[in-house]
């Protein structure tokens, strides 16, 4: 963004203005662009589920405001703002009111590090993978706060619950992403979804066929392992259900949003949806190769930039264009996969789901990262780094190697998690019969 | 008169004789003068006997589900009738032992410890007629807040009628 | 050293997965449950004083609102009973067409009580739409014959208030060919999904030894393992003509009831199916006409019952020769059903509490009366 | 958990020798048999879960059209309420209507009070119309209320009326922002019979026939425009100014303008007939007979006297009468009676007898101490002491009612 503020004001008007302010400017755009999207994003995704949800259920879903219910969002978004904010009189003011906002503010930091296109991306950060996560932990301190300044029970089961919850699946969501920072070699997302272009036979060119950018990790036995763990553990971090258990209406009315109406409600609402749309856009971005898509390598290349200065500036525009639109169709039909689970699934208990973290997504993503290791072994590495006896397969990269690599690591995702399945769903039969034989220790001896 | 299809021993003729048998005691003949409405043909049992002659018809006699107990006020006669019906998981009719109380001072023993099914009904009987569960262990109002006075079910209950609504006017 | 103490929360009155104005006072010592008390009375509005004041004929209506979801198994009950008292008998086709409502009330009911349970489990709402959806189909049908979808009032005493019209059994077969297509599709939808079975495997648990002296009937009972339907244990009207399984549980949890209330469903359209082959023609009539609505039972009482979706549904009448009950008493399943709650509970978590009452299926209507 | 046999095995303590155990409690099932549900577990982890998704993606995809068969179970069953419509089924009943005719504008309804007695929450409240010149209570409803908000369409009015002119409305549209529209008069309550016509063709199809017979019957006994619905009445007269020169047949009857002679006319009529029925031979019966009326008349006036008085004090209960008042109602038509016997016995006529019982009876109905008007056609030869003394008991009655009227307004 900075290059084309600069072209803008220094060339054509021949202000010639210090670098810092261009420097300013641009990034003042882009966030506003930012501040516009994210909101907008909310109301559509909103209304999205709400119509998605609907159609699953032999409804129709709003179509009344506006046409085809499109509107709607607009008329919930007035409602949220002018209902009355009442704060419970017992309720600890100040931490009331704190802890909407520190939910909500993080969650719009983390749109800095995602990659919307050909390098159409706020700041590109070297290590953009960690920031995300790590910003995404400060909203839990949110969580808590509120749950504990509304000072009802129901609020602050919730509050603990949500905070056990989200920091037990940060640990799985993480380490299943280790496997694209060892592929791509760096931790920033652009090289992340650059990593991701070619085919995805050998992501690397096969000379006759051009880039058609579909080299996703997910085609990998690797890729696609450490997508079903990470998808699941985004659902954990978003509170969808099956794991929407914090705000869990049929048990604790809703959790640690109970004490709150009106603006402070649509607070949270709105840092729950964009947090959703980021974790969606993040699985495209990850696995599916973010911008990456048939047609955007061939728009790069006939754009104007450092090494094609012919370039017509107008390859840039639609190259962003295309990429911004493959990102956004990819986090949609993610964002749909959450919702028809959210119509599908009952809920899990709070302890079921610690069960099912720790003992079954941890240790699956560890065995992902032993695969992925020697994923990069065999079709990387050859005499030089020591790995001499996968000489017999020719140099790094061809084809062969791919076939083995696919082959081993295949294996060995499958058996982990048969392996875990089974060991878990033994478990689960065992702790359900004792929970039986001690209800019948205490029931009446009284036999009829 | 409950009419029994059958034509085997009807379980109360049934129940009867096996009770005059075994337990003599319990059983209530009753003087054949009695007024119409409380003249009854089903088996009336002593009060303080059910805890004997309730473990016989479920062990024994095998009917093991307590289906009811309902309570009716005769308040002509002065006494409050508890009808307890049994059911037994076999199949087959209804037996019913009832038990007679004065409505002064209406004490019954408590089925809870040998039946933990019996806990609701014989709360719904105290809340809405004021019979006095003796050893059920926490005999509360059921449907009405518990500072509540008097029995509504009663038929000596003052029913407002349409003066209560009138007051206003 | 850290002590903790126990928690006493209220769930309900006012709660969203209470199926109705009910209470539970739980103590918690951190999630799992210490000790659960029922709070009944929030719905009481003394229906039996009522019924003793207004004649036989003039009660039926009230008999639609004790168990609302199921309205026509009330009447049932409360018809059976007067005419045991009052000595009337009900014509053949008036029977096929009074079990044919009372079974497909069944069907309605099982498709809701599966529905919230499933609901009060986290899945929102989408097998609760799916059963409504059948249960709209069968409401119309009650509305072409009853004039109601909900508030039916349409039996009498000897028979019905109307025969039912040419269109009914017609649609009556469209909508049969739709249940085992549904049936299965819930199946396929919950039936071995793990979260379901996560939720539901041994949990609130009413062992076999012992339910049958808490005096639970129906659906709880045969989920215990107890194969006791009143259908077949002592066949009224004429259940006795009719060939049809009664599902029954082994382990007697949540999950057991679940399966068996899937299963009544496929069993009431079997005998939907055996009904529509038997039903006589319209010669026999629909209504006994000797008998005089305005009855005037002999002095005596009665009990009749009936297996009503919910349990064992029970009219006892008491008659002293006038026009109306001396005393009217209805054993209402879900209010006997309850009486477990505070045992089955003991050792789960908040979650399962919520799940529990739900594999009961109580409706308020019918507990506080 | 053991698994154990079905057959559900209770340990019998020791049972004494002369006892055996009289039904073996394991349950019997015949025509079917107890089918134990099987509890299955999915083949693979997470197998069932991608199944479950189907289903809820597949009715995503289905519900792309609407579901009309009642054998569909996809496709989307919502009716868009204000603009589509479900179509309501004849027996659909909401709120009950009275039915007058379209041709005369004369209501069906007789005020026979039966659904008043029979409405479960006693929301039906009527009085009966009056001859104005002679007072004498006519076969039509002056006014009539359904309290709408408490009424629950149980449709118990509709079945009981003998005269079909109550039924079931279809109309559930009743929300209002004002309570009172919710008690409706008569002239909210008056639907044409082509409308009901409309609603419920089978049903109407079935009545007609004897509905109008009884109409017809009533027609006659109803002088001038009582009983016409409150709408018509200017359809009516504006007819019969049309009409005045032909003289047709099935003219409407006693066209209001030239209605005082033949009113006169019908007023005598029902005195009439009943000297008829006494016949002339045995005057003396005749004038005892009118005597004794006189008097139950004089007893009546002063009964309603303190009725009156008392009713004014006691609550304004709701229309249908306090008790007080109607028991001196009562007290005197008994008192006019037992005269009217000692008459008639001393006369020794037997039309009288029949017709006595007939009237006590009818009096006695046990069950209904509020209404003892039995239906007014019923048993027109009464001898005229025996009319006189229920139609004082009733003027009784409805004075009573009008205080209480009064108050309550």
């Amino acid at each position: 963004m900075y290059d084309v503020v600069d072209f803008l004001l220094n060339t054509q008007l021949g202000l010639n203005s210090p670098d810092w302010v261009v420097m300013l400017i641009s990034h003042l755009i882009v966030v506003g662009m930012l501040f516009v999207v994210a909101p907008l994003q909310v109301l559509f995704l909103t209304y999205y589920e709400r119509r998605a949800i609907a159609r699953m259920q032999d409804r129709v879903g709003p179509n009344r405001v506006g046409y085809e219910g499109l509107l709607q969002p607009i008329a919930d978004g007035v409602k949220m703002f002018t209902k009355e904010d009442i704060v419970p009189e017992s309720a600890d003011k100040r931490v009331h009111l704190l802890a909407p906002i520190v939910t909500a503010a993080p969650v719009m930091y983390m749109f800095a590090v995602l990659p919307w296109g050909p390098n159409m991306i706020a700041v590109d950060l070297p290590t953009g993978l960690l920031f995300f996560f790590a910003i995404s932990s400060i909203s839990t301190v949110g969580l808590l706060m509120a749950g504990w300044a509304s000072n009802n029970k129901f609020a602050l089961l919730g509050a603990m619950r949500a905070v056990a919850q989200v920091v037990s699946y940060e640990i799985p969501a993480l380490l299943s992403l280790l496997f694209a920072v060892m592929f791509a070699g760096s931790m920033s997302l652009m090289a992340i979804v650059e990593a991701q272009g070619g085919l995805f036979i050998s992501t690397t060119d096969v000379p006759s066929v051009p880039d058609l950018g579909l080299g996703w990790f997910v085609f990998t036995p690797v890729g696609f392992l450490a997508f079903v763990c990470f998808f699941i553990a985004a659902l954990a971090e978003g509170e969808r259900t099956p794991f929407d258990i914090p705000e869990a209406d049929s048990e604790i009315v809703a959790g640690y949003m109970t004490e709150y109406s009106g603006m402070k409600f649509a607070l949270f609402y709105l840092a729950q949806y964009i947090l959703n749309f980021l974790l969606c856009a993040i699985t495209a971005t990850i696995f599916f190769g973010g911008w990456q898509g048939p047609g955007v390598a061939w728009l790069v290349n006939q754009s104007l930039s450092a090494d094609n200065p012919a370039g017509n500036p107008v390859y840039n525009v639609l190259a962003g264009m295309l990429g911004t639109f493959y990102l956004l169709a990819k986090t949609y039909t993610f964002f749909f996969v959450m919702v028809a689970l959210r119509g599908a699934f009952p809920r899990l208990r709070i302890d079921q789901l610690m069960n099912f973290g720790w003992k079954f997504l941890i240790p699956l993503t560890m065995i992902n990262i032993l695969s992925a290791a020697l994923w990069l072994a065999i079709t990387r590495w050859g005499t030089a780094q020591g790995f001499s006896i996968i000489e017999f397969a020719g140099e790094p990269g061809n084809l062969v190697r791919w076939v083995i690599a696919f082959a081993v690591t295949l294996v060995i995702n499958v058996a982990a998690y048969w392996f875990l399945a089974r060991l878990n769903v033994q478990d689960h039969v065992a702790r359900q019969a004792a929970l039986a034989a001690g209800w019948l220790a205490v029931s009446p001896p009284r036999s009829a | 008169m409950s009419t029994t299809p059958d034509t085997s021993p009807s379980p109360r003729d049934l129940l009867r004789e096996q009770l005059a048998t075994v337990l003599p005691h319990t059983l209530v003949t009753l003087p054949d003068d009695l007024p119409e409405l409380i003249r009854t043909a089903d088996v009336i049992v002593h009060a303080d006997a059910l805890p004997e002659v309730v473990p016989f018809v479920i062990d024994q006699l095998g009917y093991g589900l307590l289906s009811d107990i309902a309570a009716v006020d005769y308040v002509e006669h002065g006494l409050f009738e508890l009808v307890y019906r049994f059911y037994s998981i076999g199949g087959g009719g209804d037996l019913v032992i009832k038990v007679r109380v004065p409505r002064e001072q209406p004490d019954v023993p408590s089925l809870l410890p040998i039946l933990p099914g019996a806990r609701l009904h014989e709360r719904e009987a105290y809340d809405l007629f004021g019979i006095r569960f003796i050893g059920h262990p926490d005999l509360r109002r059921i449907y009405m807040w518990d500072e509540f006075e008097g029995f509504p079910m009663r038929k000596d209950f003052p029913k407002q009628g349409d003066n209560y609504i009138g007051e206003g006017a | 050293m850290i002590t903790t103490d126990e928690l006493q929360i209220n769930i309900g009155p006012q709660h969203p997965s209470t199926h109705g104005v009910f209470r539970m006072l739980i103590t918690v010592d951190g999630e799992t449950v210490v000790n659960l008390e029922p709070v009944f009375g929030y719905l009481h509005r003394n229906h039996e004083q009522l019924a003793e004041v207004n004649t036989y004929l003039q009660n039926m209506p009230y008999t639609d609102r004790l168990d609302y979801f199921n309205s026509m198994a009330n009447n049932h009950a409360y018809a059976l009973a007067v005419e045991k008292l009052a000595g009337i008998e009900v014509p053949e086709r008036a029977e096929y067409i009074r079990v044919m409502m009372v079974e497909l009330t069944r069907i309605l009911n099982h498709a809701g009580a599966v529905g919230f349970m499933i609901n009060d489990m986290g899945a929102w709402q989408t097998p609760l739409a799916f059963g409504i959806r059948e249960r709209e189909k069968i409401l119309d049908l009650f509305e072409m014959v009853s004039g109601a979808r909900m508030m039916c009032n349409y039996f009498r005493f000897g028979g019905v208030v109307r025969d039912i019209p040419d269109e009914f059994i017609p649609r009556l077969k469209k909508l049969l060919i739709a249940m085992p297509a549904y049936v299965d599709e819930l199946e396929r939808l919950l039936r071995e999904n793990e979260i379901l079975l996560a939720r539901s495997e041994g949990i609130g648990i009413l062992p076999r030894e012992v339910a049958v002296s808490y005096g639970v009937t129906g659906p709880v009972l045969r989920g215990s393992g107890i194969a006791y339907d009143i259908r077949k244990a002592e066949p009224y009207s004429i259940y006795d003509r009719f060939d049809f399984d009664v599902p029954v549980g082994s382990v007697g949890d949540v999950y057991d009831r679940f399966l068996v209330r899937i299963e009544e469903m496929r069993q009431s359209r079997r005998i939907l199916e055996q009904i529509i082959e038997q039903l006589p023609d319209a010669s026999g009539g629909h209504i006994n006409p000797k008998a005089r609505q305005n009855v005037r039972p002999p002095v005596g009482d009665a009990y009749a019952r009936v297996e009503s979706p919910k349990g064992e549904l029970g009219f006892y009448l008491v008659s002293d020769g006038g026009p109306k009950p001396y005393r009217y008493k209805v054993r209402a399943p879900s209010f006997i059903n309850l009486t477990p709650l505070g045992d089955m509970c003991r050792g789960y978590k908040v979650a399962d509490i919520v799940v529990i009452l739900g594999s009961i299926d109580i409706v308020m209507g019918e507990v506080d009366r | 958990m053991s698994n154990d046999t079905l057959t559900h095995s209770i340990t019998f303590t020791e049972t004494p020798a002369t006892l055996t155990v009289v039904v073996d409690p394991t349950p019997q099932i015949t025509r079917g048999r107890a089918v134990v549900v099987e509890r299955r577990r999915p083949k693979a982890a997470g197998w069932s879960l991608l199944q479950g998704l189907g289903v809820v993606v597949d009715h995503w995809r289905k519900s792309f059209r609407k579901l009309e068969d009642p054998t569909q179970i996809a496709g989307t069953f919502t009716t868009e309420y204000p603009e589509e419509r479900l179509p309501l089924p004849e027996a659909y009943r909401n709120m009950p209507i009275l039915l007058f005719d379209d041709a005369t504008g004369h209501e069906l309804c007789t005020s026979c009070f039966q659904c008043q007695r029979i409405c479960p929450p006693q929301v039906i409240h009527m009085t009966q119309a009056k001859d104005p010149e002679t007072g004498k209570p006519v076969p039509a409803v002056s006014e009539f209320i359904i309290e709408y908000d408490a009424c629950m369409s149980c449709g118990f009015c509709a079945e009981v009326c003998p005269f079909d002119a109550i039924k079931m409305d279809h109309n559930y549209e009743l929300s209002t922002a004002d309570h009172s529209s919710l008690t409706v008069h008569k002239a909210g309550l008056l639907r044409p019979v082509s409308y009901y016509q409309s609603i419920a063709p089978t049903f109407w199809a079935e009545a007609e026939a004897s509905a109008y017979k009884k109409l017809e019957a009533n027609k006659k006994r109803r002088p001038a425009s009582i009983g016409i619905a409150p709408q018509m009445i200017e359809q009516v007269k504006a007819a019969h100014k049309l009409g005045d020169g032909q003289p047709e047949a099935a003219s409407p009857p006693a066209p209001v303008a030239t209605a005082p002679a033949p009113d006169a006319g019908s007023a005598a009529t029902p005195a009439s007939n009943a000297a008829l029925a006494t016949s002339e031979g045995d005057l003396p019966t005749d004038k005892a007979a009118r005597l004794a009326a006189i008097r139950a008349r004089n007893e009546a006036k002063k009964a309603a006297e303190q009725s009156a008085s008392p009713a004014a004090s006691a609550a304004p209960t709701a229309s249908d009468g306090d008790l007080p008042t109607d028991k001196a109602a009562r007290l005197a038509a008994i008192r006019a009676r037992n005269e009217a016997k000692k008459a008639a016995a001393q006369a020794a006529t037997d039309p009288a007898q029949p017709a006595a019982e007939g009237a006590a009876t009818a009096l006695a109905t046990p069950d209904a101490p509020l209404t003892d008007a039995p239906p007014a056609p019923a048993t027109p030869d009464a001898p005229l002491d025996e009319k006189a003394a229920r139609l004082a008991a009733i003027r009784a009655r409805n004075a009573a009612k009008k205080a209480a009227q009064a108050e309550e307004e």
